[in-house]
């Protein structure tokens, strides 16, 4: 029992550890993608900028509307944190650093995460503003429609180290990484692209659109909840991240060094594809995201899955 | 609100406020979006949040006194509006400039167009959703231009450079290096923007075929300037009304096809490369001579009334200015590109998305300091 | 096509209408503006821009300045109406020019000139419940300021 | 529609009797925190706006003071910038905003317009005196038309300065 709640602390502290050091991180990132300096004042290069953004943010009046869904809007902001840290409990971070080594590892992953477009949705109808509520719309249809072709590239990886189980996948690319086979590389690339559709970035932020919905969901929320949304899209962000690693790159598979820093390294790898992703691309229409999903990216993971299961049988 | 009945799914229209505080509406402009889910059925511009009522201001101001106010009409192009009014009152008077007065004016107006095409770009790039990154890209070009501008007449944005009868100061003297060199260094950064934004798959995606505006359309809405041109019909005042001297200049006319917000966005692009070209001969013949202005600065024009246009980066900039032989005008009407270009946004809106209005009133590229004056 | 020779051309078809000496300008009485602005659009002068429309407050009258342009022939007109103090009323061009909707709300805002058939006539730049007219010379704000004889 | 009347949020933190130590180091934790992330609301009215984005860009780079994160939703901002002429037309929209504000905000009234009107004093019948006439407190004015970008980053770190040395945080 001890042992689990070290597990548990370790983990929580480097959960928040990690969303501060993204939220600084993203930041510099854009800054220098658009040839500026980025956060440079609040300690050295901006370092203490993040726990200068929550002391602000906790100390914000908690403004909530008129007639907003009480229970519902009060609710909102725990579904879209709670989901992803329970997340962490499957992953692999070294050999043995793993919380619960659950045989059915990345299923229970993947059924945790779709739980947090609940909590969007919540937020979406409970703040009583038609921007949050289209925002929320938007984003249950999104969300929905991006969990297929991504179960379906995992489906691939699993067929692969025929187990469920974290751990056993990432020892099945002991060898090399899956990474390398070709229908793995495209399993990787549904992967990435349903990934960021899942958690709202770069070119499928539709539902916090800034350019059309004001602040799309997160409209109304002031102060600490705004935090939570902020802080559960990072670690959410996290998460794609370190899955894919586990996946596709072979965990904490690595020469030298030992494994936690190589998981760490090629998460965080993972991580700035992404902010780069976002910060370069327009962001797709509504309609236009769906046709994507349900006519491009659904067949391809299909066929994909179909030669896996060919190649396996051969 | 009317329901529309199918069997028993009840769907109901519902009204949506993109108010004067909104990220994308480029100003203070208040559109009131009638939805039916994320299909937009109807909208209604409201305008009027940043009218300063200069016109009635005008009647209280001699014709000196008025320079400055053109600089806040459209606040991102003030060498353009300065122009217009005062080659409109330099009509009035019948007043003849200098031939380098005239080759400095070509040469600021030019490249106040290039600043203003850069930040409709950057603006309408943000509004895709490229979040700020075209824009801060845009903006660095700009303040190249805003260095030149500030070494000319030592201002960022409003410059009240031109006087009645020539321009305040005259060029200074390492400034047509500094111009040379940024010529050569916005050729480049052009391309890159061919390059970075025009041909990428979700910006085609998101402004192909949108918010398309036929010929006849166009000009029924008089609309002018780069949307008029996107549109398909070669009408530029530089060309077919020559002023100052754009006939001596050699310069083309980009014009788009089909008239979609990528075209409008294409067209700004290709004039940015133009006015480039416009620059390059405006300055290797630039006469000598003395720009600036030795008349007095109270001017009593004849009783009369005079109209005329000139080809603002938004569309035409009309002064209609009538005086009264007194030191003030009697009436002045300024006629706002914007104004009619932000006219014609509810037709084409119907039936779109609103990912769709954001883009298209981005490509419309309005300006509220001129529509609401 | 200098504009006399388009007033010479309007002039054949509609007697009632005089040239203003130094402008140029076509003055046409208040009744025939519809006739004579859709005869100018289907003709083939092809006036098919109605770029502006100004409103003066003169002493006694208010005088309507229509400035027409043709893309298609590359030439423009400035038509006038003088609209006697009592009953500033006249024709909207609304179905004819489709800039005329908005043109004709700002020139009813500012100065008080009623469009009949207009879409829908309201206030455009001033807030909709704006008591008087602005731009009208009677209209003084109290802080107006009085302008130095110079 | 009146301003609604501030709640101070410090009456919420009780003073511990003999507590000073550890309180004052906290006052001056919240303080620095307040200061060093004043999140802007994109609000741009007219000539202004175009200076304050300016200063967003690349060259004037507002990011290094913790202040590049323009907001567009009232709820989520700190300091509301006034860039631009307040109209007529514009006052009550204006007033709503700084209503929705959740409760340490400030206001920067950048531009003279903002300040008084500025060129539009005389002679005009449709803008309002600058935002003191809305009954809206203003906490730093920067005078210029438009002010150059140092001018509002100068601005803005006046405004931090003032954070800093906030008595009895009040805000």
């Amino acid at each position: 029992m001890l042992m689990m709640l070290i597990a548990g602390i370790a983990v929580l502290a480097f959960i928040s550890a990690s969303a501060m050091f993204l939220i600084w991180w993203e930041r510099k990132v854009s800054a220098h993608i658009q040839s500026r300096f980025g956060p440079m004042r609040v300690g050295w290069h901006g370092v203490l900028q993040p726990i200068a953004d929550a002391v602000k943010l906790l100390l914000k009046e908690d403004i909530r509307p008129a007639e907003a869904d009480k229970l519902v809007w009060w609710l909102a902001p725990f579904f879209a944190v709670v989901p992803p840290v329970m997340a962490f409990a499957a992953i692999p971070f070294g050999k043995s650093l793993i919380p619960k080594d659950l045989n059915v590892g990345i299923l229970y992953i993947m059924a945790i995460s779709s739980v947090c477009v609940i909590g969007i949705f919540m937020a979406g109808w409970g703040s009583n503003n038609k921007y949050s509520l289209l925002g929320g719309m938007r984003s249950a249809a999104q969300i929905v429609s991006y969990e297929i072709p991504m179960i379906l590239s995992m489906i691939t990886v699993v067929m692969h180290a025929n187990s469920l189980s974290m751990q056993k996948i990432v020892e099945a690319q002991s060898r090399h990484w899956n990474i390398l086979h070709p229908n793995m590389l495209l399993a990787a690339l549904v992967y990435t692209i349903a990934a960021t559709a899942e958690v709202n970035r770069a070119p499928f932020d539709i539902p916090e659109a800034e350019s059309e919905l004001v602040a799309g969901f997160h409209t109304e929320y002031s102060g600490m909840k705004f935090a939570m949304f902020f802080i559960g899209e990072y670690t959410n962000l996290f998460i794609i991240a370190a899955i894919s690693t586990t996946l596709f790159f072979g965990g904490w598979h690595g020469p030298f060094l030992p494994p936690v820093v190589w998981f760490l390294s090629k998460t965080y790898l993972c991580i700035f594809i992404w902010m780069w992703v976002r910060w370069t691309f327009p962001r797709a229409r509504v309609d236009q995201l769906m046709a994507f999903a349900w006519k491009v990216l659904t067949p391809i993971a299909f066929v994909n899955l179909a030669i896996t299961g060919w190649l396996l049988l051969k | 609100m009317n329901t529309s009945q199918t069997k028993d799914i009840c769907t109901e229209e519902f009204l949506i406020n993109m108010g004067p505080q909104h990220p994308s509406t480029h100003g203070v402009l208040s559109l009131e979006l009638k939805l039916d889910g994320e299909m937009i059925r109807d909208c209604t511009a409201h305008i009027g949040y940043l009218h300063r009522s200069m016109e009635k201001l005008a009647e209280n101001r001699t014709y000196t006194q008025f320079i400055p106010y053109t600089d806040r009409l459209d606040y991102v192009a003030s060498m353009n509006n300065n122009m217009g009014y005062v080659m409109a009152v330099e009509k009035l008077l019948n007043l003849e400039i200098s031939d380098r007065a005239k080759y400095i004016r070509v040469i600021a107006a030019e490249l106040n167009r290039i600043a203003s095409h850069l930040i409709a770009i950057g603006t309408f790039a943000q509004d895709l959703g490229a979040f700020a990154t075209p824009l801060f890209y845009c903006f660095r070009e700009r303040e190249k231009i805003i260095d030149i501008f500030d070494q000319i007449c030592g201002n960022r944005l409003t410059y009240n450079y031109m006087r009645i009868g020539g321009v305040q100061f005259d060029l200074p003297k390492g400034i047509d290096e500094k111009i040379k060199k940024f010529i050569k260094y916005m050729r480049s950064k052009v391309d890159d923007y061919d390059w970075l934004l025009t041909y990428n798959t979700i910006f085609l995606a998101r402004s192909k075929h949108i918010g398309l505006l036929p010929k006849d359309l166009a000009i029924n809405y008089s609309v002018s300037g780069p949307n008029l041109r996107a549109s398909g019909v070669k009408w530029d005042l530089r060309k077919d009304e020559p002023y100052l001297v754009y006939e001596k200049l050699e310069f083309d006319i980009p014009v788009g096809e089909n008239g979609d917000s990528w075209d409008r966005y294409k067209v700004r692009l290709e004039e940015i490369r133009q006015s480039l070209k416009i620059v390059e001969q405006a300055l290797g013949a630039l006469p000598e001579g003395d720009p600036t202005v030795k008349i007095g600065r109270i001017h009593k024009p004849s009783p009369s009334e005079i109209y005329l246009r000139t080809e603002n980066p938004r569309g035409e900039l009309g002064f209609f200015i009538i005086s009264d032989g007194s030191a003030y005008p009697y009436r002045l009407k300024i006629r706002s590109p914007s104004f009619s270009n932000l006219a014609v946004l509810p037709e084409l809106v119907k039936g779109l998305k609103i990912a769709d209005i954001v883009c298209i009133l981005g490509s419309l590229d309005i300006l509220m300091g001129e529509t609401d004056r | 096509m200098r504009t006399n020779e388009i007033f010479m051309a309007i002039k054949t078809d509609f007697p009632e209408v005089r040239q203003e000496e130094e402008t140029g300008a076509v003055i046409i009485p208040k009744e025939s503006l519809l006739k004579i602005t859709r005869y100018l659009k289907n003709h083939r002068l092809a006036f098919d821009n109605l770029h502006c429309i100004t409103a003066i407050d003169r002493t006694g009258r208010v005088e309507l300045a229509y400035t027409l342009y043709s893309i298609s022939e590359h030439h423009g007109i400035t038509l006038k109406i003088y609209l006697t103090a009592g009953e500033e009323n006249v024709a909207s061009l609304a179905e004819l020019w489709k800039s005329a909707n908005w043109l004709e709300r700002e020139v009813y805002d500012l100065f008080g000139v009623i469009f009949l058939n207009h879409p829908d006539l309201r206030r455009i730049l001033n807030p909709y419940d704006w008591k008087g007219h602005p731009l009208r010379k009677s209209y003084s704000h109290p802080e107006v300021s009085i302008k130095p004889r110079l | 529609m009146a301003v609604t009347e501030r709640i101070p949020a410090s009456k919420l933190i009780q003073r511990i009797p003999g507590g000073g130590v550890f309180l004052t180091t906290s006052e001056n934790i919240f303080k620095w925190g307040k200061a060093s992330s004043l999140w802007p609301m994109t609000f741009g009215l007219a000539c202004c706006a175009i200076e304050m984005i300016a200063t967003g860009a690349s060259r004037f780079d507002i990011d290094r003071f913790g202040a590049g994160v323009f907001r567009a939703s009232p709820r989520q901002c700190d300091v509301m910038i006034i860039a631009g002429t307040i109209c007529v037309k514009m006052n009550d929209c204006i007033q709503r905003l700084y209503a929705q504000m959740p409760e340490p905000k400030y206001v920067i009234a950048m531009g003279n317009c903002a300040i008084s009107g500025g060129i539009f004093y005389y002679d005009t019948y449709s803008v309002t005196k600058g935002t003191d006439s809305l009954g809206i407190p203003v906490d730093v004015f920067i005078p210029g038309c438009p002010p150059r970008p140092e001018n509002l980053l100068f601005g803005l770190m006046k405004l931090q300065e003032k954070i800093r040395n906030e008595k009895d945080a009040d805000k």
